[in-house]
């Protein structure tokens, strides 16, 4: 690996004064578990990593009034065994339960999952579901972006040179709601999605009609997609195959995957339909609070 | 008598035959025959005093790791087939 | 089922803790990567970018001039080969070649081909020295498909390769121009034309299969000292000893007895650790700097410059009878050797209809070079892809003439006296007994239910070989005999060979103490390949225990006072006149009082396997949405001859199918159009986790060897074959869809769903 | 070059100080400085598993770690497991069940192993081979290692 400097600053202040003084050369560190591979390819060389696992701020797993905060640092090992996210925000879990494997949940965290800003990655689409806005500061003070506005191409984001992003918060979760993400990939575990969707919808009091939706798409298209319109156009409609099957059109119209050495461009824009059915169908299944069985990469 | 197979790229220098028997007790012994019967088979099997690289023979039934030394018994069929290695 | 209830062994047969099992679950066992000498230097390999370009300058005075870098070699460093072919214990290779592929000279002929080597103060120092060194191309066009390559107007590889063909001198039309072709293999038998004449069923396919890794953990490593005295010493991982150390004196242009080549515990080969790479390099670097320097591949350097197993194109006819029964076969294979010549597409076209008693057959093989790196052996080398192809073609007949896929292969199974299309006959084997039980297994008669699910059968066959081996047990004053080999333990073998020296020394397993050794301490020993060590340094071991019965026998007469003769050897007791006994031990006691150390030798090198069979049977259920396919329920059957340790014997197995599933659906090298690897990490290679596979059910058939004392057959490479066919039967009987294509993963088994939903 | 600095860790009970470079992974310096080779190196990319220890109690694979990072805090790796001259019960059933071939990985699933029994002493098999999914064996085909696993917890029960 290159040679570079290591900080491991305490609070948020002298987190973003450090990334000040490196002028753009550091990059902050959090579980690491894609970036220290990516500097060993040499993918990345900054003159700095600036360890952001100490700082409180970005250490907050928590609900309050807004909703539910998730530090930029928490890994998610630890959001796997939060009570509230796995009752509420279970496409946050079901994403969770699937970056890497075991050990990599141990250190990778949701924030550096979505600073990475791969178009594969997992947390994405359901953050993307489940509303999240991330926190972001810098020099400037802190400012707000919705996560489907954060990738703005593979590997890129809108943070600019001295900004942190500190957490990702959630609204809370309607009465009757549920969500859930899953991906297609070649083997059960430990891979890349070829595709992956995560979905949030709330139901009705009858549990019959769909209020709202948000679908995320994940590996379709240079960034992690908001299918907004197949979201919207579930609005109003019965929970039924039909309108799932409609929805899955919708999303399919909007990627523009690529072929590559995990998956066709013909599989994926296949594959984002079937997918968009199952999860729609699974989160409508959690939201009225039946039984709903999931073996990961079955 | 001995019987010795020929690889089919041999064939046609002893009239299509897929075998024939051949007399010797050892496969040196019997190439030698082989060639003065039907001219040419040796420098197909055969490279200075030995096997040609990749080839090995095989004499009733075992792969041989003597070559052209390896004795041949009266019954035996002697095949020249690539060397086997394995994982 | 020949199993042996009333077995006569004592050993053999039983499941004792495997003597280095104590070191491995600690973690002090010392593998390559783990040795550390003192003024050790690490080096760093520099490796070509393209696939295909000749190489016009390499300016390495940058990395000099890096503080902490000792030395940089090149192939200038290298010493020329001319036109020398060498036997190297494992096949012969052409030295030129084998030069050029540890470090390029003029040409670099696959993405990762070494070009340069740095032995720095740390590896760190190391890798930015090797980006330091500035090479410069004049990129060629690669060819990375086996039929791309065998067209005439193909960029060509290799200058001085000319097709040769097996048991003929060069003869093709124009051998004046290079070729990629480098080998032409035929074997006939019978009158192929009458025997498809006879059939009444014809099935014929192309087949195309994906090159594979073999994958094993540990990446390659050499740490190599070239001493003032000229001694080179190489510590590293190799599946053997000898031919490492014949292949690194070969290529530096020693004497063989100036190299020691000192195996440390190796993680896992499969083939792929009998090839050298790194200690030429090594030993080159140590000579520059006076000092030990160890190198160690990148997980991406083991995916793109050692040795995987070769893509294949092959076309399968087979011809039978409507109550069937196989008139004729034909077979053309090709197979991308990679860089240079010496896939395995020979042994390929012997294995292609070993299974059955194919009366006509004709089968043709071509070995052609492509711009991918050079292929080595992978258990049952070339053996799989044929499998593949003809046993996804057995099943297609026995479904259109609506005959049990398991009753057509016991009619037309090869059993003892069958003569192979590549003319030998088949000694007693155990393909029969293989089908029968799975036939009978509870797996088989178990009814599957359920949509998208279906049950596939396949068997597969590998040659095993025996060549040579070398033991010598010492017998310990407290009873106990230490065993010294030189075939590196890659799977339990050392207990294997303990256990056949106990057995025959009628003693406890656990008082054998067996220890593998370096070049310098022991007879030759070929590789730990070739399903070879427990079968060939068995016999090795056996022969070394008879010394010491004899030897046992002699000091046991001497203390009777008897003349030899009186003296038995029986189970570990020595039987004299008058009821006189000895056991092993009180003898053991005596042995300084009697004449001194007591040194058993033995060595092994004519013994000729009788090949190994197995029969497999596979569930599965496809995900007809997504192509996805999920192994449900596994079980093989396989003819072990005599099972050593059957706990080793049952790991082959189901290691082997494991394998055998990751290249059947997902394991794949994966080119772009610059003919860069695009998927050289574990993680997008995709070996199978625990995660993706069920338990894998065994069932050892013993059909014992003949040739070896207690009946062994290798076990470790056979199970890889069956499992790509008997997967792709499975998915027919589940979803419809005949693969023909390897990996059947997820996006290629949906577009022949989609292509057949459409039809 | 970045300047070296001392980091303090708990090794497997006892505390050890040691001089690292930012550079310098937690696999690296257990393998290289403290030459504790039991740890080991399938693939540098987190992809593999080999290099699995315990980092405050959670397993990570030490490669995609920086020692750095490890300051301050609790490791264990596979030369902590026995106890004394005896091996543990997971250590115990690898052995008994002839869990390994080559044996490149069993550190790896030992350690991966003792953190799947710390948070779930009576997985099933479908758990245990979630739980281990991120630790690649090319030799076993896993069925012995799942069985050695399902052993370990079960005579884990049995003595607690």
């Amino acid at each position: 690996m290159h040679d570079f400097d290591y900080e491991r600053p305490v609070s948020l202040v002298e987190a973003l004064s450090l990334m000040a003084r490196h002028n753009g050369h550091a990059r902050p560190l959090a579980g690491g578990t894609d970036l220290i591979d990516q500097m060993r390819l040499g993918r990345h060389q900054p003159g700095a990593l600036i360890d952001v696992k100490r700082i409180a701020e970005l250490n907050v797993l928590a609900a309050d009034a807004d909703g539910l905060h998730v530090g930029a640092a928490v890994p998610c090992c630890r959001i796997v065994e939060q009570p509230l996210v796995n009752q509420q925000y279970t496409a946050l879990v079901d994403s969770c339960r699937i970056i890497g494997g075991i050990q990599i949940q141990s250190r990778a965290s949701v924030g550096g999952n979505l600073c990475n800003s791969g178009p594969a990655a997992d947390s994405t689409p359901s953050l993307i579901a489940l509303q999240g806005v991330c926190v972001i500061a810098g020099p400037a003070g802190t400012r707000r972006v919705p996560v489907e506005r954060f990738c703005t191409g593979p590997g890129q984001n809108v943070l600019q040179p001295g900004e942190l992003l500190v957490e990702i918060c959630f609204p809370p979760r309607p009465p009757h709601s549920g969500s859930h993400y899953r991906r297609l990939i070649p083997r059960n575990e430990m891979d890349i999605a070829v595709v992956g969707v995560g979905a949030a919808v709330e139901l009705d009091e009858s549990g019959r009609t769909i209020r709202a939706a948000r679908i995320g798409l994940g590996a379709v298209a240079p960034t992690p997609l908001w299918a907004e319109e197949a979201g919207a156009l579930l609005a109003g409609q019965p929970a039924d195959d039909v309108q799932f099957a409609r929805a899955a059109e919708a999303a399919r119209k909007i990627v523009s995957p690529i072929t590559d050495m995990r998956g066709t461009r013909e599989y994926r824009i296949h594959v984002t339909g079937v997918l968009v059915q199952r999860v729609l169908r699974a989160a409508v299944a959690r939201a009225r609070g039946e039984a709903f069985t999931y073996l990961p990469g079955h | 008598m001995p019987r010795v197979f020929l690889p089919p790229a041999l064939r046609s220098l002893a009239g299509g035959q897929e075998s024939l028997e051949m007399p010797g007790s050892t496969v040196r012994e019997i190439l030698a025959e082989l060639e003065r019967r039907h001219p040419g088979v040796q420098a197909g099997l055969c490279q200075g005093d030995g096997l040609r690289p990749g080839l090995a023979v095989c004499v009733g039934g075992a792969v041989s790791t003597l070559g052209l030394l390896q004795p041949v018994g009266p019954d035996d069929e002697v095949h020249f087939l690539p060397a086997i290695g394995g994982g | 089922m020949a199993t042996a209830d009333k077995r006569p062994y004592k050993v053999i047969g039983t499941r004792p803790v495997r003597h280095d099992g104590a070191d491995k679950v600690t973690g002090r066992a010392k593998y390559g990567g783990d040795m550390r000498l003192t003024g050790m230097l690490y080096g760093a390999m520099v490796r070509s970018p393209h696939a295909h370009a000749r190489i016009v300058s390499i300016d390495t005075s940058q990395a000099e001039a890096l503080p902490g870098v000792r030395a940089v070699v090149t192939s200038a460093d290298m010493p020329a080969q001319g036109d020398r072919v060498v036997e190297l214990g494992e096949g012969a290779a052409n030295m030129r070649h084998l030069t050029a592929n540890i470090l390029a000279r003029d040409k670099v002929l696959y993405r990762g081909h070494a070009v340069a080597a740095v032995a720095a103060d740390n590896v760190h120092i190391a890798e930015q020295a090797a980006r330091l060194v500035r090479v410069e191309y004049e990129v060629l066009q690669p060819v990375m498909n086996v039929l791309d390559a065998m067209r005439d107007d193909a960029p060509i590889l290799n200058d001085d390769v000319r097709t040769e063909s097996l048991g003929a001198a060069p003869q093709s039309p124009d051998q004046s121009r290079p070729t990629n072709i480098a080998k032409h293999f035929l074997f006939e038998k019978g009158d192929v034309a009458k025997g498809f004449a006879e059939a009444d069923l014809v099935i014929e396919h192309e087949f195309d299969t994906a090159m594979v890794h073999q994958g094993y953990i540990e990446p390659h490593n050499a740490t190599a000292l070239w001493n003032t005295d000229g001694r080179i010493t190489i510590w590293m991982s190799t599946q053997g000893s000898f031919t490492a150390r014949q292949q690194t004196a070969e290529l530096l242009r020693v004497p063989v007895s100036s190299v020691k080549v000192v195996p440390m515990e190796i993680g896992g080969g499969f083939g792929g650790k009998i090839s050298v790479y790194l200690p030429p390099v090594a030993a080159l670097l140590s000579r520059k700097t006076g000092r030990p320097v160890k190198l160690q591949m990148s997980r991406a350097d083991v995916f793109e410059a050692t040795g995987p197993t070769p893509g294949s194109h092959m076309r399968l006819k087979l011809g039978v009878t409507r109550d069937g029964r196989i008139t004729a076969g034909e077979a053309w294979i090709a197979f991308d050797a990679g860089a240079y010549p010496g896939s395995p597409v020979g042994m390929a076209c012997m294995c292609v209809f070993a299974c059955y008693d194919v009366p006509h057959g004709r089968v043709e093989g071509f070995d052609v070079c492509v711009n991918k790196p050079r292929t080595n052996a992978y258990r049952a080398p070339g053996s799989t892809h044929v499998a593949f192809a003809i046993e996804t073609i057995v099943d297609e007949i026995c479904e259109k003439l609506g005959l049990d896929p398991l009753e057509f292969r016991l009619k037309n199974a090869s059993r003892e006296g069958t003569r192979r299309v590549d003319g030998p006959v088949f000694p007693r084997i155990g393909m029969v007994e293989t089908v029968q039980a799975i036939r009978d297994s509870q797996h088989y008669q178990s009814p599957l239910a359920g949509p998208c699910r279906g049950r596939g059968v396949a068997s597969g066959f590998w040659f095993n070989v025996g060549m040579k081996s070398s033991v010598t047990a010492t017998v310990n004053l407290d009873g106990t005999v230490s065993l010294i080999e030189g075939s590196t333990d890659i799977g339990g073998t050392r207990t294997s060979i303990a256990m056949q020296l106990a057995e025959t020394l009628g003693i406890a397993a656990e008082d054998v103490n067996p220890t593998v050794v370096d070049t310098d301490s022991i007879g030759y020993t070929d590789v730990t390949g070739g399903s070879r060590v427990t079968f060939a340094t068995g016999i090795a071991a056996v022969e070394a225990a008879r010394d010491i019965q004899r030897q046992m026998v002699q000091r046991a007469a001497l203390l009777w006072d008897v003349d030899p003769a009186a003296v038995k050897y029986d189970d570990g007791r020595l039987l004299g006149p008058a009821g006189k006994q000895f056991t092993f031990k009180e003898l053991a006691a005596e042995i300084h009082q009697t004449g001194g150390p007591i040194i058993g030798s033995g060595t092994s090198s004519s013994a000729t396997q009788g090949g190994a069979f197995g029969t497999h049977c596979v569930d599965v259920e496809v995900d007809p949405e997504t192509g996805k396919v999920q192994i449900l329920r596994y079980t093989i059957a396989q003819d072990a001859g005599t099972a050593i340790h059957p706990s080793y014997v049952e790991g082959q197995m189901q290691g082997g199918v494991v394998q055998g599933i990751g290249w059947a659906l997902n394991e794949e090298y994966w080119y772009d159009d610059r003919g860069t690897m695009r998927n050289a990490t574990y993680l997008d290679y995709r070996l199978p986790t625990c995660y993706d596979v069920p338990m894998i059910e065994t069932m050892i058939v013993e059909v014992p060897d003949p040739q070896h004392p207690y009946g062994v057959r290798g076990v470790g490479e056979v199970p890889i074959c069956p499992p790509p066919a008997a997967i792709a039967n499975a998915i027919y009987h589940a979803v419809g869809v005949r693969m023909r294509r390897l990996p059947m993963s997820p996006p290629n088994l949906l577009s022949e769903i989609l292509q057949r939903f459409q039809d | 070059m970045a300047k070296k600095r001392v980091v303090s860790a708990t090794i497997n009970g006892e505390v050890v100080e040691f001089l690292c470079e930012p550079r310098q992974t937690l696999l690296e310096v257990l393998r290289d400085t403290l030459d504790m080779t039991g740890t080991k190196e399938g693939c540098s990319n987190g992809n593999c598993g080999a290099c699995t220890v315990l980092l405050d109690g959670r397993p990570v694979v030490s490669c995609l770690v920086l020692a750095m990072e490890a300051d301050g805090s609790e490791i264990r790796t596979i030369e902590g497991v026995a106890r004394g001259s005896h091996l543990d019960e997971v250590q115990q059933a690898f052995l008994e069940g002839a869990a390994l071939q080559c044996g490149i990985c069993t550190p790896g699933f030992i350690m991966q192993t003792e953190a799947l029994l710390q948070a779930n002493p009576n997985p099933t098999e479908e758990e245990i081979r979630f739980y281990l999914a991120g630790n690649l064996c090319r030799c076993t085909g896993y069925d012995k290692i799942v069985r050695a696993v399902q052993a370990a917890a079960q005579k884990r029960l049995a003595t607690t």
